[in-house]
């Protein structure tokens, strides 16, 4: 492979940025934040075009040995999922970033926070050792826990400590996971620890450590990754949360953190406790629907923009599940329909980061002109006054609604083409999901942006300023050429889901 | 009864009436003799198995000349405390260092 | 010149750019996006005719041209356009009738500052439409269906300040949707059962008869063939967006949008879209007809639900006071014929009628505007009156569209093509039911529209608004002109013993009848008509309304009956007593079930959801958030109460450890040290 | 007894030197010091300790693994250098938080004294006979009892050295029993030949009371429960200084000598590790009993606390059930991730107990409110205080995450969950959880509570804010390479 640790980079440049900034008390602290921000999406498009999308298995591979006694590498590599969420990471931090510095007085150690952040984020996605990958994945929980304390809402302490706790006790299953899989193997390797379960050897070794190890091995992990993605109903901290963060945080909390648990059902669950997978999928998918559609009815029910948003974030995550827990339920001659899944899955990941962080710069920019107020009641024909605003809103919220031409639809269509094929009776239920989506989306519009102008929006209400449109245009610009030509992303993972499909033990 | 049951059973009579002081006497000083008639005890044990038990050298008498070394200087180090309690609480009673808790 | 297939795309491309241009043009600019929407109209309707007439070169050959849109996993995901006479047919309707209500736009809102906002939308609308007419996929059909979804809404509630428009909006895209889902479903299984998101593709689309006859034999459990499962979601679908019962509820209050987009709405695009959605996937819907084991098919459905339609819009229509609501209602009556004219297995009558349909429903709505526009936005059927004198030329092409509407014998197109969906359902086989519902509709049609043009028309003027008007400007008149004369003369495309359109729609031959063999069958429908405009003269006529409060004669309640009684001949009572009352009280239910049960049912649905919604938060925020703090303080209580042991008492640390050494001694004594 | 006297001497030669420096503290500061003010004093005293220390820390890794000496007393092996070595550092580390804390009267002696509690922790650390093993032991506790009541102005000084020093003696006078009986079953005092009698003459309920006992003085040593009652006193009451030697290096010998007692000692009366095989018994179920409750009552205790010293007396509670722990795992897997485990806890306690010192120069630094925007006084303690306090939490990529892991993974892998060390494992797993409220507390306060009256920026000595860096910088690299450490074993 090529020479250049570009991996290594991706993911030290926003911690070099972050201590660069702390050492450089005079820095330029926004032009050297965004610098470092960007790396990310500089790296990721150099990395996306010497990806090559024919083969599978890891690209721009590294590793080193880094604790030998333990057989702990240093190990990052790219797939076709990882390149995905890289690229979403890279687009999404800069908004992010403008979002969380806006009107700062004092940026820099925000900034700082949110570099690390991104760093951490980016080593989970890239990271295929345990290690390395468990250090960067609850590494992430301090700047995030500083950073919705610090500059959250009223209640965002209660919040900061209910999410770091739970997504903590979350880890434990997780930590749990990989120290019966260490025990058993003696390796935490993800590509290793692969290999061992495509050779069929995992689930013996796990049992000769203890009759229920590998159940608790199972157990652990998606405990973990369920409170992160969130899974219903461990998603409890969620609405809080993201109602209390600052905006730019939420944004970036749904956007990529939620795909670190996504990533981490494929990365680890996937493939790892297939078998069990399969042996829970029906309650597994029970509860996946459960946060799809309550997810949506509880929206329904937000005058709060942001629980709102918070809701609709469990409802389409929950979708990317769905289509997980049914492809995991797979049976014999239905593998175009697990392929459509599981790209449907993925697809909707990125997707969903992209037009939640357009829903959130713009719940940010109603916040704002509102005086930090978040209730519907406070707003009222924005659309009058706001027509710019109103605008990309209306494309970010069809795109979440999953209106075809936009990017939502692709992942949905592929999703209920899988789940239908898999588990008509869930398709079926999701609809009601979607259905509901539809509805509280709307009512929120026609709410916030319908009607005479009232509320924030009688008195002084400016449109979107250069800044903010600067960051929405590209958000918005990128929903459209991904509805239309979905094919622009779809051909990385391609080889991974067909792998994926063809090695699932089918019966 | 074999004179090494008899040392044995004295020792842990001792060492018993060591630990009674300890538990129940009010007195920090009562205390510290407790403490002494247990290692006391200990040492009387050594002595035994010395004399009595399977060991072929004379390692018991030599544990034993330090432990008395040692307890005699754990005696003065503990009448140290001692006073340096009674300095704060004008009193020697254990009952009196009961700020720290909780 | 003809267009080729793979030229196709050209059709939606050019409103689509338009819509583009229309939509990112400064806010200022007035007359760009409205030359720009006009322009694009214009070539894609001459682009339609080329296709039409390639169409017509040899009407049993479709055209397809295939591309490939994305891959996921091995699969390609194909999509494509067709060009057959139906696609062709309907892209110049759709254009036509689109360039015709665009010049009326231009006057009508020639005072609205967001006019250029408005022909954006307007060419997305078209384009949409266009797109889910020339396509060869399934998927893309479904596609550009819902982006006709969201372009009625945002048409429907484009004077977004008005709470009512918003909320009409807002419930055509909802409701709709439901019927999306249905379609979504049928969509994916459709792909699932045969691989392919095509109609025709060498053999292998879904439409093709390999596919059909695969579809047809595998049967789910129920013992229902696979294509009756697909074609009845399809249905669903079709139901939302064409306004059939119970889905219907959207479509008269869509008419808080500008009347342009309600005339567009109901002649050429929103509503068609199901029909023709019908017509398209037909020998889907009808592939199941060959099993003869199986209870219930998909086309029976259809009929049943296209003829209840059909009489329910149209017993509506009878007690609607708004001009607009009238003519809703009589769309949905009217988009029920269609789909009981597919149901009973005449798409191509169904086609026909939404063909010649749409123009004279155009022409009514355009003509409605007209009324609105020259009477200051009033739409209140009994502040109007007397305006036939006034305006010349919207009476006369309106009374002509209503004679089309109604079916007038011989010269209208409405005769034409309601005659060929009766003669279909004549002969349905099943059930005569349907028959009877369309004629029954025949009736009430020809009694509400005698009404409505009494009550507008005739009589002296009610309102401010009536006693001032004025004949509308030229750019108004001239569409309704044109459509006037296309509702009169298109039913001759299609007579009964010279099928033209037929026969092209078919792409192969169609039985020609001569005028006596359906002649009975004129004769009573004619008389129907006749009946109702009887009626309906009898009712509103006769005595002419002179105040804007006087009670409506169908809406009067018992003291009412009781005092005209007192003063009016037998015969009269008599006829209000059973006939007036059975009426009112028909309509009254009618207009109850379609407030409350239905309305009340949408309502219910939200409230449930509500419901749900509110225990979950519930549940969330004082079930499971409160549980994890009670977790937290507890934890924190036992600590508490441990540390109040630690009581600080030297000693009692010492008993400790004694108790700790008796307990390690016994543990180890009874597990026995070896 | 016979012997090499020659590599006697010179294994005993860092005992020397810090001997030998102690006096020599104590003589400089006699002559020189005399008349002069307290800071110099201090600062000649801690120098001088400091070199002492350094040196010996030289010796000792010059002289590397030299095996048995003294016929058998003293075993040098790769575990006793290393914890020698690393005693040596907390040591250093626990000395240096004197410069930055309050200064106090007669800083000579209670350098010396540290010296000498050092040389005890040498011995224990290397002590291969009771009789070793009872001095080394005895050495350092009779140092760190004067130690931790050496602050005489403060009675809560006095009343916590008491507490210590009684529970001490009984701990002493019980283990000095045990050893009594052990010479007595088995007629001899190194741990070698103790365990070949044990093994061919299985003790009886004698050798039980003799586990027992010794099991106390473990329990005392390491504050595990139910004898870690001394523990939250003496946190709080002792001087800054002495309090982090008694966390730190104290702990990390008490292991060190008892994994060497238990394991090459006693390890026949085990229980063996395999206990489907062999039945419940021995002393490792009594451990892991000892573990769990540990865990238990340290974590769920602590988040009771507002006093920040005794908060971190119950999380340290918390730990030496994860030491435990690890004790059980070593059986198996070697010392290896016990030593990682003790070793970066306490770097991280003596990083701790060196922001308190500097902190409560100014102000008082009891309770967790008085931390309150330490974030303003100096960013770099605060910065100190959030690595180490996270590095307790187990939080990656920090030394105290990986030492966790280490730990846990060696139980769990003894024989899955089919022995009690695995259930201990998951409970430890689930407390460190728990143990994360309370953690994250103490760092809010720091970070996030604006106090009520603008702070003052505080004074860092560049030395004491050196060793921070130092340490905190420790904890960082030992968790990236944790290989620096396990790598050795």
């Amino acid at each position: 492979m090529n020479e250049l640790p570009l991996l290594s980079l991706l993911v030290a440049l926003p911690w070099f940025g972050a201590l660069l900034l702390w050492l450089w008390p005079k820095a330029p602290v926004r032009g050297l934040a965004f610098i470092f921000c960007a790396s990310t999406l500089v790296l990721g498009v150099i990395a996306a075009a010497g990806f090559d999308p024919t083969r599978t298995g890891y690209q721009w591979t590294e590793r080193h040995a880094w604790i030998p006694s333990l057989r702990i590498d240093y190990h990052l590599g790219l797939d076709g999922m990882s390149l995905l969420l890289v690229l979403l990471t890279g687009v999404v931090s800069p908004v992010a970033l403008a979002t969380v510095l806006r009107r700062l007085e004092s940026p820099r150690l925000a900034a700082l926070l949110f570099l690390l952040l991104q760093g951490a984020a980016l080593g989970v996605f890239v990271a295929l050792d345990f290690f390395p990958w468990f250090i960067c994945w609850e590494f992430s929980l301090v700047p995030a826990f500083f950073l919705i304390k610090g500059w959250g809402g009223a209640g965002a302490g209660r919040a900061a400590y209910t999410f770091v706790v739970t997504t903590l006790a979350g880890s434990a299953g997780l930590l749990l996971a990989f120290a019966a899989l260490y025990a058993a193997t003696g390796t935490m390797n993800f590509v290793d620890l692969a290999q061992l379960q495509a050779e069929g050897r995992l689930p013996g070794l796990l049992t000769a450590v203890g009759a229920g190890v590998p159940t608790l091995a199972f157990v652990g992990a998606l405990v973990g990754l369920a409170v992160k993605a969130p899974l219903f109903p461990l998603h409890t901290w969620m609405p809080a949360t993201y109602a209390e963060a600052p905006p730019g945080v939420a944004l970036f909390l749904t956007a990529v953190m939620s795909k670190m648990g996504v990533y981490g059902f494929f990365r680890i669950l996937w493939v790892l406790f297939p078998a069990d997978l399969r042996v829970h999928a029906d309650l597994l998918l029970l509860l996946a629907l459960g946060g799809a559609v309550l997810g949506a009815m509880a929206a329904l029910r937000q005058t709060d923009v942001r629980r709102m948003l918070a809701y609709s974030s469990l409802n389409h995550v929950s979708y990317c599940l769905v289509a997980l827990f049914a492809a995991a339920a797979g049976v014999k001659g239905h593998e175009v329909a697990v392929e459509a899944a599981l790209s449907g899955a993925l697809v909707q990941a990125f997707n969903h980061g992209l037009s939640a962080s357009a829903l959130f710069v713009c719940a940010a920019a109603l916040e704002s002109r509102a005086g930090g107020s978040r209730e519907f009641a406070r707003f009222g024909g924005v659309r009058a006054v706001a027509p710019v605003l109103a605008g990309m809103s209306g494309v970010a919220l069809f795109s979440s609604l999953g209106l075809p031409g936009l990017n939502g639809f692709v992942g949905e269509f592929l999703i209920f083409r899988g789940v239908f094929g898999l588990a008509p009776w869930a398709a079926v239920v999701g609809t009601v999901g979607l259905l509901a989506t539809a509805l509280f989306l709307l009512t929120f519009w026609q709410r916030v942006f319908h009607g005479p102008p009232a509320g924030a929006a009688a008195g002084p209400f400016p449109d979107l300023d250069r800044g903010e449109i600067a960051v929405l245009l590209p958000l918005c610009v990128l929903m459209i050429v991904l509805g239309v030509a979905p094919g622009l992303i779809t051909p990385w993972i391609n080889p991974l889901v067909t792998g994926w499909a063809a090695t699932l033990p089918m019966p | 009864m074999s004179p090494l049951h008899l040392c044995l059973l004295l020792s842990t009579v001792l060492f018993c009436i060591g630990l009674a002081a300890v538990l129940v006497r009010t007195s920090a000083i009562l205390v510290l003799l407790g403490v002494e008639l247990m290692l006391n005890a200990a040492n009387l044990n050594f002595i035994a198995f010395w004399r009595y038990g399977p060991g072929g050298d004379d390692t018991g008498v030599i544990f034993v000349l330090f432990s008395i070394a040692v307890a005699a200087a754990e005696a003065a180090v503990g009448l140290a405390l001692v006073i340096a309690l009674h300095r704060h609480r004008r009193t020697i009673a254990l009952k009196a260092a009961n700020q720290l808790r909780g | 010149m003809t267009l080729s297939a793979s030229l196709l795309w050209l059709i939606p491309a050019t409103p689509l750019a338009a819509s583009v241009f229309g939509l990112f043009a400064p806010r200022t600019a007035r007359t760009l996006p409205i030359a720009g929407a006009l322009l694009g109209l214009v070539a894609a309707l001459g682009l339609s005719v080329a296709a039409l007439a390639g169409a017509l070169v040899d009407p049993a050959v479709r055209a397809t041209s295939d591309f490939a849109w994305f891959t996921f996993g091995a699969q390609t995901l194909r999509l494509g356009w067709l060009l057959d006479p139906l696609a062709g047919f309907m892209c110049v309707l759709v254009t036509l009738i689109g360039l015709l209500v665009a010049l009326f736009s231009t006057a009508y809102l020639r005072h609205d500052p967001r006019i250029g906002r408005f022909f954006g939308f307007l060419s997305l609308f078209v384009a949409a439409m266009l797109g889910l007419l020339v396509t060869n996929s399934l998927l893309l059909l479904f596609i550009c269906w819902e982006l006709v979804g969201l372009a009625s809404y945002l048409l429907i509630g484009f004077w977004y300040e008005r709470p009512a428009a918003a909320a009409a909006a807002k419930k055509a895209f909802i409701t709709t949707r439901i019927g999306d889902l249905g379609f979504l479903i049928g969509l994916v299984w459709l792909h699932q059962a045969t691989g392919s998101a095509l109609f025709h593709d060498g053999g292998a689309g879904a439409l093709d008869a390999p596919t059909l006859a695969r579809l047809s034999s595998t049967l789910l459990p129920g013992g229902w063939a696979v294509s009756t499962a697909i074609g009845l979601l399809l249905f669903v679908g079709a139901a939302g967006k064409s306004g059939q019962f119970p889905l219907h509820v959207w479509l008269p209050d869509a008419m808080e949008g500008p009347t342009p987009v309600s005339a567009l709405i109901h002649a050429a695009t929103m509503v068609a879209a199901g029909v023709f959605l019908m017509a398209r996937v037909f020998p889907l819907m009808a592939a199941d007809q060959g099993l003869a084991t199986v209870p219930f098919h998909a086309l029976t459905g259809v009929a049943v639900i296209g003829a209840v339609t059909a009489l329910l819009g149209a017993v509506l229509a009878v007690a609607q006071n708004d001009i607009k609501r009238v003519l809703a209602y009589s769309t949905v009556s009217q988009l029920g014929y269609m789909m009981l004219a597919i149901g009973v297995g005449s798409w191509v009558a169904a086609v026909f009628h939404l063909i010649t349909h749409a123009f004279f429903k155009a022409l009514l709505f355009l003509g409605a505007g007209s009324v609105i526009d020259a009477t200051h936005h009033e739409q209140d059927l009994r502040r109007l009156g007397g305006l036939a004198g006034r305006m010349r030329v919207t009476f006369a092409t309106f009374a002509l569209g209503t004679g089309a509407l109604m079916g007038l014998p011989f010269v209208f197109s409405g005769f034409w093509s309601k005659e060929a969906i009766l003669h279909a359902a004549e002969g349905w086989t099943v059930s005569h039911l349907p028959f009877a519902a369309g004629l029954v509709g025949v009736v009430l049609t020809a009694f509400y529209m005698t009404r409505l043009v009494l009550e507008v028309f005739f009589g002296k003027a009610r309102g401010e608004g009536a006693a001032h008007a004025e004949e509308s400007p030229g750019l108004m008149r001239g569409p309704l002109v044109v459509l006037a004369v296309a509702a009169v003369g298109l039913g001759w495309l299609g007579l009964p013993n010279w099928p033209w359109l037929q026969t092209r729609l078919q792409g192969g031959d169609w039985p020609v009848h001569g005028l006596g063999e359906g002649f009975g069958l004129m004769v009573v429908s004619t008389a129907l008509v006749l009946l109702g405009i009887g009626a309906g003269w009898w009712w509103y006529g006769r005595v002419k309304r002179t105040d804007a409060r006087a009670l409506d004669p169908l809406a009067r309640s018992w003291p009412a009956v009781h005092a005209a009684l007192a003063g009016r001949l037998w015969l009269d009572e008599l006829y209000a007593a059973t006939v007036g009352r059975a009426f009112a009280m028909l309509a009254r239910v009618a207009a109850f079930f379609d407030r409350w049960v239905w309305g009340g049912a949408v309502e219910a649905a939200g409230r449930t959801a509500e419901t749900v919604g509110q225990v979950n938060r519930a549940v969330d925020e004082d079930g499971l958030n409160a549980g994890f703090d009670n977790t937290s303080e507890h934890l924190r209580g036992s600590g508490r109460r441990y540390a109040k042991a630690q009581t600080g008492d030297a000693q009692s640390y010492l008993r400790v450890v004694a108790i700790g050494l008796a307990v390690v001694g016994v543990l180890l004594l009874w597990g026995g040290v070896r | 007894m016979t012997g090499d006297y020659g590599a006697l001497g010179r294994a005993l030669l860092p005992e020397g030197v810090l001997v030998a420096t102690a006096l020599v503290v104590i003589l400089c500061d006699l002559v020189w010091g005399r008349g002069r003010g307290r800071e110099s004093r201090v600062q000649a005293s801690v120098l001088l300790g400091l070199l002492g220390l350094v040196a010996a820390c030289v010796i000792l890794w010059q002289e590397g693994v030299l095996g048995e000496v003294g016929s058998g007393a003293l075993n040098l092996d790769f575990l006793a250098v290393a914890v020698r070595v690393g005693v040596v550092v907390l040591s250093g580390f626990s000395l240096l938080t004197l410069v930055g804390g309050n200064t106090r009267s007669q800083p000579a002696e209670y350098v010396a004294l540290l010296l000498f509690a050092t040389v005890g922790f040498l011995q224990m650390a290397a002590a291969q006979t009771l009789l070793l093993a009872f001095l080394g032991l005895e050495l350092a506790s009779l140092s760190l009892y004067v130690l931790a009541g050496y602050d005489r102005t403060r009675p809560e000084s006095a009343e916590a050295a008491l507490k210590y020093y009684l529970q001490g003696g009984v701990s002493a006078a019980v283990l000095l029993f045990g050893f009594s009986l052990l010479y007595g079953l088995t007629g001899s005092i190194g741990f070698r030949e103790i365990s070949l009698v044990l093994v061919s003459n299985p003790p009886g309920a004698l050798g039980a009371v003799a586990v027992g006992m010794v099991l106390v003085a473990f329990g005392y040593k390491v504050a595990v429960a139910p004898f870690h009652l001394w523990a939250p006193d003496v946190y709080q009451g002792a001087p800054t200084s002495s309090a982090a030697l008694i966390a730190s290096a104290s702990k990390l010998a008490g292991v060190a000598l008892f994994w060497r007692l238990l394991w090459s000692g006693l390890g026949p009366t085990s229980g063996g590790v395999n206990l489907s095989s062999s039945g419940p018994g021995g002393w490792v179920l009594v451990v892991a009993v000892m573990a769990a409750a540990s865990l238990l009552l340290g974590n769920l205790v602590a988040l009771a606390q507002r006093n920040l010293r005794r908060l971190l007396a119950y999380s340290a509670i918390g730990h030496a059930g994860g030491l435990a722990l690890g004790l059980l795992a070593a059986g198996e897997v070697g010392p290896g991730p016990l030593f990682y485990y003790a070793a970066t806890y306490g770097l991280a306690t003596v990083g701790i107990f060196g922001c308190i010192a500097l902190t409560e120069r100014e102000t008082s630094c009891a309770t967790l409110e008085d931390l309150a925007g330490l974030w303003r006084r100096s960013p770099l303690v605060a910065a100190c205080l959030a690595v180490f306090v996270l590095s307790l939490a187990g939080i990656p990529p920090l030394a105290g995450f990986f030492g966790k892991f280490v730990v846990f993974a060696a139980a769990l892998r003894i024989d899955g969950l089919g022995h009690p060390a695995g259930w201990v494992a998951l409970l430890a797993i689930v407390m460190s959880m728990v143990s994360l409220y309370y953690y994250l507390i103490v760092l809010k306060q720091a970070w996030l509570v604006v106090p009520p009256t603008p702070p003052r920026r505080m004074a860092v000595p560049l030395v004491a804010s050196l060793a921070l860096v130092a340490a905190a910088a420790g904890l960082v690299v030992l968790g990236v390479f944790p290989s620096i450490l396990l790598g050795l074993f």
